[in-house]
């Protein structure tokens, strides 16, 4: 069916996957750089070409808090925040996945206080892996567009019943316009049924939810989730090919691999950076390098058999982080090198640093990563964790 | 009976067994109170005149309505005694179960 | 007596023409609970096409514990600071799903209400969300073991504000919720007590018949955290209002109105003597809450016009 | 690829320009593009950048800009000599002057010997007169987004003319058009 070209930023990408979600429910609390999805938004719904009802709270804490009131009624919801907003709302981010509600919710990856920063990093979203949440990283308006049409597929599925947070890099996808293709509605219904939950609250069989358990069966409810987490393996896979079929732009699920089957030193990004990572190694396999790059998209759940397949013959693995746990390492590194290390392969793992508070990750910075991973490869010393394009001298 | 009523329950084995997410059906009790008290309200049916005072003020709505008295619902009485202090015509006297 | 705003309402609810059905039963609360008792009463008054929010707190750690489940009709544990938020969720969900003739109430305590959730209930009104908003008070975080809130009384002993020697039990005033609800021009506001089932019916009736936002402030003792026999709940909840340091109170269109107004006061020395938690208070003590009273009546006097 | 950067003043309408352009490119002309701002909180009045980028093919490069193929800038006063280091090699520098030849005299005279070597350029045009005429208010964007069209050629007068029509309200389509037009005619490459 056809699909209409329009030039949009990612933040309107966004509103428009929404829209053609058509949720009930839409929370909307403003916070740079995520502004804009809800301001479009609050245009269709004021102009009548989306009918939701759309309510203005008082923090993001309301926001997911009146998300999952609407949910527990059967809506489907929508909301978006970043980074502050995302930790304050933090409670209600655990509280929304052990209810079981599949909320979809935009988050503009934005870096956290202090020091006080709009600009994009992952800090946001990667401390909060362990809310429960899917999360999805996307590189760019298009993708953002179809993960949100997606993430609805993939959290109203009966076996996954998890809320998906949709990543988008601030400012380097929200305010970037570029052209995408948005599919029609009808296009859209039928890749994605409308919203029949089995559990909600029904007046004819009244629902008690949300309850407290004993430590005598608050685990099997915690096992659930889990169970929940994982069979979003599958229905991530069958949710993407599905959306491959509909309209001709599948992703490749949990990651995307790009130019790594005989690749010897592999570079491991997450978000917006993978474009500008992709014409390095371009660049670098038009040198005769034999390099490759692996697109993380979902941090949870993680393609943990997916990147260990990926690197199975790789000499060096580098892992760039726009985020460190301070006094370790970055957090996808970490959860590289488990899944590395769960299947018994040990290449150097090398943690890049970069982009932190909205730090411009240039093409050189990148050729520096592989050049690291090339001596890692030959057996020379490295450093597990470094700063890249710091702009200052360090005593290291 | 218009109440929430004692119903079986059968403890998860599997855990299929559970409901998904924390969820359950309104109303499902599967335990009393009875337990809980020290004292049982005795209603005086000669001078109880149903006023329902006693009815609208217990906590645990276990007194309900009948045609000439109230009368009490063992199984949930707490026994907390509200009913006897606020009966205007003394009717109702708390009393230690046998 | 000046005639309450709620003289409009419909059909009169009482003990006869409450519904027999129960939908707060088999709970956990304390025996002789206030809490519980307006929650159950308040359900009995809306009925089963009512879906209640309880925050975290002892209502929804009572009702709530799998596998047994006190409510009867559709009801939810929200977050602590989020009754009011996650009721104004499922108002635009009913919105949109055409739900007219539903009910939605929140039950939520003073530290619940006053404390912690009172940025979502501000927004709640601020929006006029079609809810009904019951703060049960029992003037102190009983849940967590009586420690102060907002709303907890000058001088009483908490667990967090310990009569000893170098202290003399809460310091500050309670908050005055009536006052910050009406500020926002809420569409109905009223102050009740459990002790005054009636009255309390009443505003849970009216509560409900409204447009738009409703905040009912119910004081609602708690035996243990107070420190009065459990028989004594409604008697003592009566007894604040005898005394002048509770006002049972209405406020609907720009309009106040007192539905209860005591000749005399009954001595507050009376009715803090009765309470453990107030045993500590020396004369002096007792003349500031007096006075504190005296003030309050004074500002009623002047400015709600209705006496 | 082609690399624009936008130079103007909050509330000019730099962005608005940058995002024409890519929008033109990418809607009618088959090509794809990105537009972005200068990320961060916008001030009116404070100087603003704004970026386009288009190409044959998809771009997926999300670095900043840091040199580009024609810089232009909206309002002379912006302008200084060492602006001329962010125009890569063969690089335009295009600018709104009132008097666009005593600019041209005075900027080249200004470009260090090293940027004359590399071949970069300089031109000039009085958008503001142009607007003033055309739309009757200052706003130069649409004049400069015609001037760099004509100048550069990265995409077709017809194109621009129809991302202005796509893009603006009914109203405002006419005078915006006669400016990109008029401005498009009278630079001079």
């Amino acid at each position: 069916m056809a699909q209409v070209k329009q030039f949009v930023s990612g933040n309107e990408a966004v509103a428009i996957g929404a829209r053609l979600a058509c949720p009930q429910v839409i929370t909307a609390y403003p916070i740079t750089p995520q502004t804009v999805a809800m301001e479009r938004l609050s245009e269709m719904v004021g102009e009548g070409t989306l009918q939701a009802q759309f309510i203005l709270v008082e923090s993001e804490h309301s926001a997911l808090s009146a998300a999952m009131g609407a949910s527990a009624f059967g809506s489907r919801t929508f909301t978006a925040t970043s980074s502050q907003g995302l930790l304050y709302m933090a409670e209600c981010l655990h509280y929304a996945s052990g209810g079981r509600f599949p909320i979809v919710m935009m988050n503009a990856n934005r870096s956290v206080a202090l020091p006080w920063s709009i600009y994009g990093d992952h800090r946001d979203s990667l401390s909060l892996l362990d809310s429960g949440w899917l999360q999805v990283y996307v590189e760019d308006a298009q993708e953002a567009l179809d993960m949100i049409l997606q993430a609805y597929a993939i959290a109203e599925n009966e076996q996954v019943l998890t809320p998906v947070m949709v990543n988008l890099d601030g400012f380097t996808v929200t305010h970037t316009y570029e052209p995408i293709r948005v599919p029609s509605q009808a296009a859209v219904d039928a890749f994605l049924p409308s919203f029949a939950p089995a559990i909600k609250m029904d007046l004819a069989k009244p629902l008690n939810m949300g309850f407290s358990s004993t430590p005598a069966d608050n685990m099997a409810f915690k096992y659930q989730q889990h169970q929940g987490a994982e069979a979003a393996r599958c229905v991530i896979d069958q949710v993407d090919r599905s959306f491959g079929e509909h309209f001709g732009r599948p992703y490749g699920g949990l990651m995307e691999a790009y130019r790594c089957d005989d690749a010897e030193l592999i570079l491991i990004t997450l978000g917006s950076v993978s474009g500008t990572a992709r014409r390095v190694v371009d660049a670098l396999r038009e040198q005769g390098e034999k390099v490759g790059l692996v697109k993380i998209r979902f941090m949870r759940p993680f393609p943990r058999e997916e990147i260990a397949a990926v690197a199975r013959n790789a000499r060096a693995v580098g892992i760039l982080d726009r985020d460190i746990s301070f006094g370790y390492e970055g957090a996808v590194y970490t959860n590289v090198n488990s899944a590395l290390a769960g299947n018994g392969q040990v290449p150097p793992t090398l943690n890049f640093i970069a982009g932190l508070g909205g730090r411009d990750i240039r093409k050189e910075d990148i050729e520096t990563m592989f050049l690291r991973l090339a001596s890692a490869a030959d057996g020379r010393p490295f450093q597990r964790v470094e700063f890249i394009h710091l702009g200052v001298m360090t005593d290291d | 009976m218009r109440r929430p009523h004692i119903r079986p329950f059968p403890r998860p084995v599997h855990i299929r067994d559970y409901p998904c997410g924390p969820h359950f059906q309104a109303g499902h009790l599967v335990d009393n109170a009875a337990g809980w008290r020290l004292e049982t309200p005795e209603i005086n049916g000669a001078r109880c005149v149903n006023c329902l005072r006693c009815y609208l003020a217990c906590p645990e709505g276990a007194l309900y309505r009948s045609e000439k008295a109230v009368r009490l619902d063992k199984d949930f009485c707490k026994g907390c005694g509200i009913c006897a202090s606020e009966c205007p015509l003394q009717a109702i006297q708390m009393g230690r179960d046998e | 007596m000046t005639e309450p705003v709620s003289k409009a309402a419909a059909k009169p609810v009482n003990a006869r023409t409450l519904t027999e059905q129960e939908f707060f039963f088999g709970h956990k609360a304390c025996a002789g609970c206030g809490g519980a008792l307006a929650v159950r009463l308040a359900l009995k008054v809306l009925g089963e096409r009512t879906y209640a929010v309880l925050p975290a707190g002892c209502m929804s750690a009572v009702g709530f514990i799998y596998p047994q489940m006190a409510f009867g009709i559709n009801a939810m544990i929200s977050t602590f600071a989020g009754t009011a938020s996650m009721l104004s969720g499922m108002a635009a969900a009913a919105r949109a799903q055409g739900l007219n003739d539903v009910h939605l109430i929140g039950f939520a305590g003073d530290g619940g209400t006053a404390d912690i959730g009172i940025q979502a209930l501000s927004g709640a009104i601020d929006r006029n969300e079609k809810i009904i908003y019951v703060c049960y008070d029992n003037e102190a975080y009983m849940n967590t073991g009586t420690q102060k809130s907002g709303l907890t009384p000058f001088g009483a002993h908490t667990t967090t504000t310990p009569a000893g020697a170098m202290s003399r039990g809460a310091g500050n005033r309670k908050k005055n919720m009536f006052d910050i609800v009406t500020a926002h021009g809420i569409t109905y506001a009223a102050t009740t007590s459990i002790g005054h089932i009636q009255d309390f019916l009443n505003k849970i009736q009216r509560a409900a018949a409204v447009e738009g936002t409703a905040y009912i402030h119910v004081l609602a003792p708690c035996p243990t955290g107070w420190g009065i026999a459990t028989d004594q709940t409604l008697a003592i909840a009566r007894e604040a209002v005898d005394c002048g340091l509770w006002v049972l109170a209405e406020y609907e269109k720009g309009r106040y109105a007192l539905t209860k107004t005591p000749q005399q006061f009954t001595p507050i020395s009376d009715y803090l003597k009765k309470q453990g938690r107030f045993r500590h208070l020396l004369e002096k003590e007792v003349e500031e809450v007096e006075r504190e009273r005296d003030e309050r009546w004074s500002y009623i006097r002047r400015h709600w016009n209705c006496l | 690829m082609i690399e624009v950067r936008w130079l103007g003043r909050g509330g000019q309408g730099a962005f608005t320009a940058a995002r024409l352009l890519g929008l033109s490119a990418a809607l009618f002309e088959n090509k794809y593009a990105q537009a972005f701002p200068s990320f961060g909180p916008e001030r009116r009045g404070a100087p603003v950048s704004a970026f386009t980028r288009i190409a044959d093919q998809k771009i997926t490069d999300r670095s900043e800009v840091t040199r580009c193929d024609y810089l232009v800038v909206l309002d002379e006063t912006l302008w200084k000599p060492q602006l001329w280091q962010d125009l890569k090699p063969g690089g335009t520098v295009l600018v709104n002057a009132t008097d666009p030849t005593q600019w041209f005299e005075k900027a080249s005279a200004d470009a260090p010997d090293e940027y004359r070597r590399a071949n970069r350029k300089a031109s000039a045009i009085n958008a503001l007169a142009i607007a003033r005429n055309w739309i009757g208010k200052p706003i130069v964007n649409t004049a400069m987004l015609g001037a760099l069209v004509g100048l550069s050629g990265i995409i077709s007068l017809e194109a621009a003319i129809q991302g202005i029509r796509h893009e603006m309200k009914p109203a405002q389509v006419a005078g915006n058009v006669n400016a990109l037009t008029m401005a498009c005619k009278k630079v001079r490459p």
